[in-house]
């Protein structure tokens, strides 16, 4: 029984899915209480599920009962355990937030935006714990196609830019599938232990490189990494408030964890980055080079979500460039940013959406004086902004501080003065809109905002405030997090 | 911009082609793809499961995980056609 | 040159899939009309399929549909039987390309009713005004 | 007759009375067809995604033939959405009850609790069991499919 916790954490959100567009149809009432009780859930299967693993080290589990290599094998360890708690927790604390917004915005096809929202979610559950490798294309094929539809949902612009993103996605996931594919043909199977195991064998090979090569190039699309993040800004901008409280936290942060699983689970360090060093440093290099011109883009935008868009694909950067780092700080910067980097962003559209549902508008002009008006929710925001630029108290510092550890470590100077560099950019980024929003008055030739505005409504505040601790919470238990999960999950032979 | 789409497609496809040098050549029963996993799905399959078509044994049975989503995926669709198309004329 | 001959014989389907493949990934990257990328898509698609379905191809061999007593008593040779695994993997993938294709066009239609055009210059334009 | 009712049969009849009869005529055997491709999966070429595509063109050739109200009467959008939900949760609730029976999920030889038919004729009874699932959905998506993209989202109006 407790052997199939971690498949509840998966199958709760798709029974529940199902049932939301079963009963949804008869009555909307019943949409938000199934919808929090799947995720929450959900989310108590997660803890228990890493609980443990704590207790009894990692496991493997293969679905239908079959011996590995032949049936589907899910991958139970202290990494996937703790992105299986991050996702189901920052899914349910958005929920209440898109709960809210999709019945105002979307009211009449709530039962369709949570039945793909749900989806999406036992997605990315079951992307993280998937040690299969043509499995894992049909799951990033299952994100991606509800992420369609969120997107699509949206006015004006965003099935243009859904459209942009089907197609940017499809390349993607067909680069992935061409990978598989000449691993497949070279060693006969699928399962990821499997191919690690036959990969000795065949590691000079031409077709294995070539096989890395379009599999990362695939997952670095999915991811936005910098020169091919041109579908992300976009979509996530024209996306309903809904869709982006949830998909701009998950969908980067997951993808680079697919990439660590592909990278450490399938191939060997050894091969990614000792034998080639020329590549590895070259993709460190690329990293430093997307962090500092999505800096310097997210500089030129005058809106709020499009600006936080762009700070998503530096952050990116970030992760991609420790992860390649090649040292055991880099890694554990990285794994660590992935959960830093899911909260603060959490943190972030959140704000987005509560601001969203009283002004209306996320120009920077309209958030003039806007502290006095909404004082919680700019309290919440000063505190994302200072996780963001990386304040110490808060958890960005931490995650930062390994980061450029390891970029000392490995000798990679440019890295190191990317990432230097981008925190001061995050800080006038974020200093210019507090300086907006608490110390520019309407009297100053501002346009006043339109209507009474009062703080946001309580669906969204109180999942904000949640983010807010939880930022300043998670960075005070950096040290427990960082011994017992992520030291316990970096792969060995680094 | 259609110069760079037709240099890219051609690095593209050099070297996916490249990569082919490696590989069994076309039909080849001693292919690793052959060797490995699918001798036991042959051998095994109607033992295991009882059922004569092994494409309907491994595709519901030993990898019936990856066909739970195949059913997902398309239900998704439907769902995305219907949420993204239905009922849209009178707003825009 | 009869290295390269002898080699493109002997995997010409790998030829095949990656012409494909660079005509449907052209059509994606270079049109500028909407559907004719998706149609680009599809062809890609098509492709990766040819290429999964001829990897799994046995000389000689016939499909792998068994007759169940005659296996459960005397076995089975497996050099006569193809190798059923890329046909599996590639139902799967036909049914996600079905499912992304329907997505797309229906996107398409609301892209269309709000530009009255499929072309991404006059969209973009019209976007400008 | 009224002229009411008149006007509606000949713009319901677009394709002609030729058409129509043979369409008549075809559409149960299209669906026999469709019901022995999906039970008949075990067997010979076919499955749940084979046989609900051609239980799906049975209806999508009546709304080419007749038009999409005639068709939508034999297959309401309620039962339409209730079928492609149901087809999923079949596959889905089949996989947890094993999986609550004290099996793997998707372990289908765990259902032999149940009802005693021996762990491995379980294995093809339940394959058996999420064919048809598979066709459930797929039949009712395809059909949707083609009256969402056909009709431009508004099932009345129709083609």
């Amino acid at each position: 029984m407790t052997g199939n916790l971690h498949i509840y954490v998966l199958a709760l959100p798709l029974v529940g899915a199902l049932l939301v567009n079963l009963l949804g149809r008869y009555s909307l009432r019943l949409v938000p209480p199934l919808v929090l009780g799947a995720l929450a859930l959900s989310f108590a299967a997660a803890l228990k599920v890493l609980s443990g693993v704590l207790e009894h080290g990692a496991f493997s589990y293969t679905v239908g009962n079959w011996q590995p290599p032949f049936g589907i094998e899910l991958v139970v360890d202290h990494l996937s355990a703790l992105m299986l708690v991050l996702v189901s927790a920052v899914a349910l604390v958005a929920s209440f937030a898109s709960l809210h917004s999709v019945a105002r915005e979307l009211a009449d096809r709530q039962q369709h935006f949570f039945t793909l929202y749900l989806i999406l979610i036992a997605g990315l559950h079951g992307l993280i714990l998937t040690g299969d490798a043509f499995n894992l294309y049909v799951l990033l094929e299952i994100t991606s196609i509800t992420t369609y539809g969120l997107i699509a949902m949206g006015r004006g612009r965003a099935p243009l830019s859904s459209f942009n993103y089907i197609i940017m996605g499809s390349i993607a996931a067909c680069f992935y599938l061409l990978g598989v594919g000449y691993l497949y043909i070279l060693t006969g199977t699928l399962n990821m232990a499997d191919i690690a195991h036959i990969f000795p064998t065949v590691q000079g090979n031409v077709a294995v490189a070539t096989a890395f090569a379009f599999m990362l190039i695939g997952l670095w699309i999915k991811m936005a990494f910098f020169p091919l993040h041109g579908w992300l800004p976009r979509a996530y901008s024209d996306a309903p408030i809904g869709t982006g409280v949830l998909v701009a936290p998950l969908m980067t942060k997951v993808t680079v964890y697919l990439m660590i699983r592909v990278m450490f689970s399938v191939f060997t360090p050894q091969y990614e980055f000792f034998q080639h060093p020329g590549v590895q440093n070259a993709i460190v290099w690329v990293a430093a080079l997307a962090i500092v011109c999505a800096s310097i883009l997210a500089l030129g935008q005058r809106d709020l979500r499009r600006m936080l868009t762009y700070i998503i694909v530096a952050e990116v950067g970030y992760m991609v460039g420790g992860v390649w780092l090649a040292n055991s700080q880099g890694l554990t910067g990285a794994i660590l940013h992935i959960v830093n980097d899911a909260l603060m962003t959490l943190c972030l559209f959140l704000v987005v959406a509560a601001i969203a549902s009283r002004v209306g508008s996320l120009h920077f002009d309209n958030l003039t004086g806007l502290y006095r008006k909404m004082p919680l929710t700019m309290a919440a925001f000063t505190v994302g902004a200072f996780a963001m630029i990386g304040v110490p108290p808060t958890c960005g510092f931490y995650s930062k501080w390994y980061l450029i550890l390891g970029g000392i470590e490995a000798g990679q100077w440019p890295y190191v003065v990317a990432l230097v560099f981008s925190s001061l950019v995050n800080a006038v980024l974020f200093f210019r809109i507090i300086e907006i929003a608490y110390f520019r008055t309407e009297g100053d030739g501002h346009v006043p905002l339109p209507g009474p505005i009062a703080e946001a409504p309580q669906m969204i505040l109180q999942p904000l405030l949640l983010a807010a601790v939880a930022l300043i919470l998670v960075g005070l238990a950096t040290g427990p997090l960082v011994e017992q999960v992520i030291r316990v999950a970096v792969p060995g032979g680094l | 911009m259609k110069k760079l789409a037709f240099v890219a497609v051609l690095l593209t496809g050099a070297l996916l082609l490249y990569g082919t040098k490696d590989f069994p050549a076309w039909g080849d029963p001693m292919a690793p793809a052959a060797q490995h996993l699918s001798p036991t799905y042959i051998e095994k399959g109607v033992e295991q499961t009882h059922v004569p078509n092994i494409v309907t044994a491994v595709l519901g049975d030993y990898r019936g995980y990856d066909t739970m989503f195949e059913t997902v995926v398309i239900y998704c669709a439907g769902i995305v056609v219907i949420g993204a198309l239905r009922g849209w004329r009178e707003d825009e | 040159m009869d290295g390269l001959m002898s080699e493109i014989v002997a995997k010409y389907n790998y030829w095949i899939y990656v012409i494909l493949m660079m005509i449907g990934f052209y059509a994606m990257l270079a049109k500028r009309n909407l559907v004719k990328k998706l149609f680009g898509l599809n062809i890609f698609q098509t492709a990766i399929i040819l290429m999964f379905v001829s990897a799994g191809v046995k000389h000689g061999a016939k499909i792998p549909i068994l007759d169940k007593h005659e296996v459960l008593e005397h076995g089975v040779n497996v050099a006569q039987v193809v190798n059923p695994l890329p046909h599996v993997l590639m139902l799967t993938a036909i049914v996600v390309s079905v499912s992304v294709t329907g997505v797309a066009l229906a996107i398409l239609q609301r892209i269309y009713r709000r530009y009255g055009t499929l072309e991404e210059d006059e969209i973009l334009e019209k976007i400008k005004e | 007759m009224t002229d009411d009712q008149d006007q509606l049969q000949t713009k319901a009849g677009t394709s002609g009375p030729i058409v129509e009869m043979a369409v008549r005529i075809m559409t149960p055997f299209i669906q026999l067809f469709g019901l022995y491709v999906i039970a008949h999966g075990h067997y010979s070429p076919g499955g749940g995604f084979q046989g609900g595509v051609i239980l799906g063109s049975a209806y999508i050739l009546l709304g080419i033939a007749f038009n999409q109200q005639i068709a939508m009467r034999y297959f309401s959008e309620r039962v339409n959405n209730m079928l492609a939900s149901g087809g999923a949760l079949i596959y889905v609730g089949t996989g947890v009850v094993c999986a609550l029976l004290g099996g793997l999920f998707l372990d289908y030889s765990a259902l032999d609790r149940i009802l005693h038919l021996g762990p491995i004729e379980w294995r093809s009874m339940g394959i058996f069991i999420v064919e048809v699932g598979v066709g459930l959905t797929v039949m009712s998506i395809m059909t949707s499919l083609f009256w969402d993209l056909g009709s431009g989202g508004e099932l009345e109006k129709g083609l």
